[in-house]
């Protein structure tokens, strides 16, 4: 019985090896989740990876070579995604792993980098630890990270004048790290505001109310939260009857200013909210954001567009830039070239700083507004907080 | 030893005890939150207990079938535009359907199989209805607006509450009367009751067994579905909301006693209460506090609070 | 044969009885199935109990042999309480017994059924490297002799004929060299060719193997053809003792066959 | 559940081996990483199988010990920089301490509730390994586990893969073909019965169990070291959910059939997953067709064939 298997598996394994002797094209590994909780973020990104692989073909390709992306679901499980970015590198012998939406799945990926020698781009985790004691050659982010989010809140919640503060995060990596994140920017900014309430509900909460309830009777003037995507929409939803936005103020972390979440609540959207984005549809910082803007509606069919797709675009972008530069897909030249790095993107100018492999990826943040003949809230004023820590 | 000690330091002592023993106030919430919670997840939970005291079947899936109440309330309020009531009707209709395909076509094949087979063949539906409903409802988040009428607070004089979580507390009781009246006082009911104790009497008897067994398979589908419904003004409709409540279910039908309806009332609140209370006390538990209570119960009372041991002398 | 014949009614423990209850008493939820009966089981008896259905001998079996747990009383195995004691520590006293409805492994072949009673009576059930399948076969195979299944040595047991499965399990219960043999209603079930073929067989393997026997049976053809005591229980109550020809004389068995308790026995 | 020691068998043993030992020769990388995947969760399956298989009681939350010896192996090796055999010797021995306390508890039950109160226990282990960040690195999990430099080579860690997973399986086949083997199949099959031949039933059911964790602790820990890392997903329900439907679709009446289902699963879902998006369907419609029509599994469905062969001609 079992060697049967096995023989069968020896003859696919020598095909495929034969296969991948004759490399003609760049493979441009792509990394998501698209079942499960995780395919809100990750089927948009997805989006995003194609069409940066396919402006790199519109563009002549890469040294003469068409790309073409490899795509694996991670199902945000840290392992199937180490397994998943193995497979993609002996298997279809992938030049570039990009994407990984959580912390864990993103140092996971970015630890089979370091043992395989392969460049990896992560565009969406946050965890501060990639590009600190994980950090290895061959991993880069483009995304932002939870020291600089974290800033930004306590700019915003100096801006607010706040006097004392109540902070919820996710009982989670992410959220741990984001709570010391917004710590460090009180030491800079507040020094003398303290946080006089600190909650952890629990990942994929579904009930708020001991929480909301704890806040209020806390006597803070401001909160700080990174609960994204569908956790603020469930705390925001139960919160409101209570009254809490009447008395709070709510500084959101987690991309709660962007299209979706803002789209998904339309008129329960809460008052008081300054929350933050990676990519507005209705903002264009510059030239290039009409263009792109109007390719992605074309591709989603709707005029309104999802803040992930460019996330994704900026890994490919910046992979392609540095494969450019080096005029190689050896990894060691890429890495090298991608160590200081600069290119333009839809959201402004991006840099990866040489020493933390890091991209000073800061974010759009203001307070979220209704406005005349907008069906839900936008952001406005909008403030681009760049990613410098301020001493 | 050190480093389990840390974590134990790390975990506990927070300034929610004190305030919970000087604030009665603040404890009534508490309280209000632990009942509102519990009859919510009662109203889900109810369905799961029914259909293991009659079907003996163990059914993972009902967190899919919660999912998908959730999902045809917001097509009906958001996108067709009625009211909320209609939603909640159309929600538990939608699953009664859903659940007569599902158990005419699969299920009555594996009711003489043994438990674990029973599992498994749900456990597979999972699977498959988060693809179905990747495929209709697409991957996005959605929101449903709370009903009208029910979206502020009502004034209990000691504090406001929401009303909408108001309208559970009162709800949840009703359902619990609604169903054990179902039980104790109609035929059917009661050749439900005689079904969960011995299905072999009841074939004996005359009775259409597998008739029974369509009818409680539906109507506890039919409350997932409602479940689902009456949680999706507070609960955005999202992929992979079914996982993140069945195992609580299972718990919460478990620790009242697999089978019993006054078993899972009860399991209800206490899992309530246990959770708002437990929140308050160790604000950095929560992941642990189903599976604690399980345990602990389990360990004293194998059968549940209220189930019944499967047979003397094993 | 028989040693000793105890006088009826007897009250006194005697010392060299094998297996005494005293006051012995179990409730099901109201319903009184087994009332203060005292008993005792003398060595090398073939002991018949009999009664109409619902007399509670299943009953007073299952608490023989610690399946049930009595709400008051005591059985004593040669002044040892059974009381809260496992099966398996019963069956290591040299209690072993068989089941009235089939009890045997369904899905294993005839020769496996009776191996497992051999290697958990040689405690080598917890020997986790040694192989199974030479263990004791010699052993097994006298068994499978004596019980007359050498043929079907590797029919797989739940696909043996019905008379085949209660030689089985009688086999079985053997595999544990008991001292005393309970057996629910052996013939429970058989044709009248297999019941003789049973009857014969257990007279010769227990007078073979010097056991003491204990069973219950309604069959009255398969009492007086093996019992050489028998007490008669009735309500719950052992009602008469004695040697076949006593009981087949006394009233009360009399009254309770023919008279009021022929109805008392169909409810 | 009997494999006769046949001559076929012993050959087609020896043919698993060989390719076993020839696979890298092939020249993929691919294969090897494979290769050794899928035997760690053979041996995975294979050791849940002595719970559901041999004592017939189904646990849902075996991924715990998998977990337990993939956690300890991990903090042995990379935190206090204990030596491979050493941290393996006690991963194996933590798993089974920590098995043997579980078991204690769950043989108390059958059926359904010893299945909910083994999740119990599981989801316990997962929310530990979740919280206790300073030594288990939480939900960022265990990354960058150190290991020997000679197994830092690709072919050589695969030598070492088949090494230990054979010789357990070896172990595990002695077990299973043993004196106590037989007597836990009387157990699943008649546990009354089996008591009143003198078999401590409860006793029995908890060796089965603790065999069963101590092995699924040792596919941990080479899990562990194959991935450099290890993380609380591995801990939660949905795994131990996977490993028994591997254990079932290979076959849980015999004593391959497991390792086999694992094979079969984990390539399956390697190359579904190139194709589509919609694996979870594709997993569901398999068990579905396993529940309706195969109960005996893939195993099962050959022996099938078989003697439908041998029948017609």
């Amino acid at each position: 019985m079992r060697h049967r298997l096995l023989v069968s598996l020896v003859i696919a394994g020598t095909l495929l090896a034969i296969n991948n002797l004759h490399a003609e094209e760049i493979k441009i590994g792509m990394l998501y989740p698209i079942t499960g909780g995780g395919a809100i973020y990750g089927s948009p990104a997805q989006i995003g990876h194609r069409m940066g692989v396919e402006e790199i073909n519109l563009d002549g390709g890469l040294l003469g070579l068409q790309a073409i992306s490899v795509e694996r679901d991670t199902k945000l499980n840290p392992a199937t995604a180490a397994a998943a970015a193995k497979e993609m590198i002996t298997k279809d012998g992938v030049h570039v792993l990009i994407g990984g939406l959580s912390s864990s799945v993103g140092l996971a990926v970015s630890e089979v980098a370091r043992q395989e020698k392969v460049i990896y781009i992560a565009t969406i985790a946050k965890t501060i630890q990639m590009t600190t004691n994980k950090r290895h050659n061959y991993v880069f982010r483009t995304a932002s990270h939870t020291d600089f989010e974290g800033d930004a809140m306590a700019q915003i919640a100096e801006k607010l004048n706040a006097k004392s503060i109540c902070d919820i995060q996710l009982d989670y990596a992410y959220g741990h790290d984001l709570a010391a994140g917004i710590e460090k920017g009180l030491a800079r900014h507040l020094p003398d505001t303290k946080i006089v309430l600190s909650l952890r509900p629990k990942l994929r909460a579904t009930d708020y109310n001991v929480f909301i309830t704890q806040i209020m009777g806390a006597g803070c003037d401001v909160v700080t939260g990174g609960l994204w995507g569908p956790h603020f929409v469930d705390f925001a939803k139960q919160a409101t009857p209570f009254g809490l936005f009447q008395q709070i103020k709510f500084i959101a972390g987690g991309e709660i200013g962007s299209h979706e979440i803002a789209s998904t609540m339309g008129r329960d959207y809460p008052d008081n909210v300054w929350a933050n984005s990676y990519e507005l549809w209705y903002h264009h910082p510059n030239e290039e954001h009409k263009k792109f803007h109007s390719k992605l509606s074309a591709q989603l069919g709707t005029h309104e567009t999802t803040m992930w797709p460019v996330l994704a675009v900026i890994g490919v972008r910046m992979y392609a830039a540095a494969v450019k530069q080096a005029g190689s897909l050896d990894p060691d030249l890429v890495a090298e070239a991608l160590r200081g790095m600069s290119i333009d993107t839809p959201v402004g100018p991006r840099t990866i700083d040489p020493t933390t492999h890091q991209t000073d990826t800061g974010q759009f943040w203001g307070p979220m507004v209704k406005k005349e003949g907008a069906p839900y809230r936008v952001m406005d004023p909008i403030t681009y907080i760049p990613a410098l820590l301020s001493e | 030893m050190e480093p389990f000690l840390e974590f134990i330091r790390e975990n506990l002592g927070s300034p929610g005890l004190a305030i919970l023993i000087s604030n009665p106030q603040f404890a009534f919430i508490q309280l209000l939150n632990s009942i509102s919670m519990g009859m919510n997840y009662f109203i889900i939970a109810a369905g799961l207990s029914l259909i293991f005291g009659v079907l003996k079947v163990i059914n993972f899936a009902h967190g899919a079938f919660y999912m998908f109440g959730a999902y045809i309330t917001y097509s009906v309020t958001e996108l067709m535009g009625l009211s909320f009531f209609w939603a909640v009707l159309a929600a538990a209709i939608g699953l009664m359907l859903m659940a007569l395909i599902i158990e005419r076509c699969l299920f009555q094949f594996i009711y003489d199989k043994e438990h674990l087979m029973q599992l498994l063949l749900t456990f597979a539906l999972v699977l498959i209805l988060g693809d179905l409903a990747k495929i209709i409802w697409g991957t996005d988040q959605y929101s449903v607006a709370y009903p009208a009428g029910l979206a502020g607070a009502t004034n209990l004089g000691i504090t406001f509450y929401p009303s909408y979580r108001l309208m559970l507390c009162v709800l949840g009781p009703a359902i619990f009367i609604a169903l054990w009246l179902f039980i104790e006082r109609t035929r059917w009911g009661r050749i439900t009751k005689a079904a969960t104790q011995d299905r072999d009497m009841l074939s004996a008897l005359g009775i259409n067994v597998p008739v029974i067994y369509t009818i409680v398979f539906l109507i506890g589908s039919a409350l997932a579905g409602m479940g689902g419904a009456l949680a999706s003004p507070f609960n955005s409709p999202a992929p992979g909301m079914d996982a993140n409540i069945i195992v609580e279910c299972f718990v919460i039908v478990i620790i009242g006693g697999l089978g019993s309806l006054w078993g899972t009332f009860v399991g209800a609140l206490i899992f309530g209460l246990v959770f708002n209370f437990g929140s308050v006390i160790v604000p950095n538990a929560q992941d642990v506090f189903a599976f604690l209570l399980l345990l602990i119960v389990l360990l004293i009372r194998p059968w549940g609070l209220y189930g019944r041991a499967e047979s003397e002398g094993q | 044969m028989t040693t000793s014949s105890p006088k009826l009614f007897s009250e006194t423990i005697q010392p060299h009885s094998l297996l005494d209850v005293k006051n012995l008493n179990k409730n099901f939820a109201g319903f009184q199935a087994i009332d203060g009966v005292n008993f005792h089981l003398f060595p090398r008896e073939r002991h018949a109990i009999i009664g109409p259905n619902g007399a509670g001998k299943t009953t007073f079996f299952n608490l023989l042999t610690g399946h049930l747990q009595p709400t008051s009383g005591q059985v004593l195995y040669k002044g040892h309480s059974l009381r809260q004691l496992a099966p398996h520590n019963i069956v290591r006293l040299g209690l072993a017994r068989s089941f009235q409805l089939i009890n045997i492994y369904p899905r294993m072949t005839v020769f496996q059924n009776i191996q497992v009673a051999v290697i958990a009576r040689n405690k080598k059930h917890f020997s986790f490297f040694k192989s199974a399948n030479s263990l004791f076969q010699r052993e097994s195979e006298e068994l499978l002799e004596l019980v007359t299944l050498v043929e079907e040595r590797e029919v797989i047991a739940g696909e043996l004929a019905y008379g085949k499965q209660k030689q089985l399990e009688l086999a079985i219960s053997l595999a544990s060299n008991p001292e005393v043999l309970l057996l629910d209603e052996p013939t429970a079930g058989m044709s009248t060719s297999e019941t003789n073929e049973a009857i014969s067989l257990i007279k010769e393997i227990s007078s073979a193997r010097s056991l003491t026997l204990l069973f219950t049976e309604h069959d009255m053809g398969v009492v007086f053809g093996i019992a050489d005591q028998i007490s008669v229980l009735h309500h719950g109550k052992i009602v008469a003792t004695g040697s076949p020809e006593e009981v087949r004389n006394n009233t009360t068995v009399k009254n309770i066959y023919l008279g009021d308790g022929a109805t008392d026995g169909q409810s | 559940m009997t494999d006769p020691i046949d001559r076929a068998g012993i050959i087609l043993c020896l043919i698993s081996l060989a390719t076993l030992i020839l696979i890298p020769a092939v020249g993929s990388n691919y294969l090897v990483d494979v290769t050794t995947e899928i035997l760690i969760y053979s041996l995975f399956a294979l050791s849940l199988n002595v719970i559901i298989g041999y004592s017939g009681n189904v646990s849902f939350g075996h991924a715990a010990y998998f977990a337990i010896g993939g956690y300890t192996n991990a903090i042995l090796l990379t935190t206090y920089a204990w030596p491979l055999v050493a941290s393996l010797l006690a991963s194996i021995t933590v798993t089974m301490f920590i098995t043997g306390i579980v078991a204690y508890f769950c043989t108390r039950l059958t059926d359904i509730y010893f299945a909910m109160l083994t999740l119990a226990f599981s989801m316990l282990v997962w929310a530990i390994a979740f919280k206790w960040r300073s030594v288990t690195g939480g939900d960022d999990g265990f990354v960058g586990i150190t290991i020997p430099e000679i197994l830092d080579q690709r072919i050589n860690f695969y030598y070492f893969t088949v090494l230990v997973v054979v010789f357990s399986t070896w172990i595990l086949w002695l077990i299973c073909h043993s004196a106590f083997a037989r007597s836990l199949l009387a157990v699943r099959e008649n546990p009354t019965r089996a008591g009143f031949v003198g078999i401590n039933t409860r006793l029995m059911r908890w060796w089965a169990f603790v065999v069963a964790g101590t092995f699924a602790g040792l596919a941990g820990a080479l899990f562990a070291m194959l991935h450099r890392g290890m993380y609380v997903e591995s801990a939660f329900w949905t795994q131990s959910a996977t490993v028994l439907i591997m254990t079932l679709l290979g076959g849980m009446f015999s004593f391959f059939g497991p390792a086999i289902g694992a094979a079969t699963l984990f390539l399956l879902e390697r190359i579904t997953n190139e194709y589509t998006e919609y694996w979870p369907t594709v997993l569901g419609l398999i068990l579905i067709v396993i529940l309706l029509f195969l109960p005996d599994g893939l195993v099962g469905l050959v022996t099938k064939i078989r003697n439908y062969w041998t029948r017609e001609h």
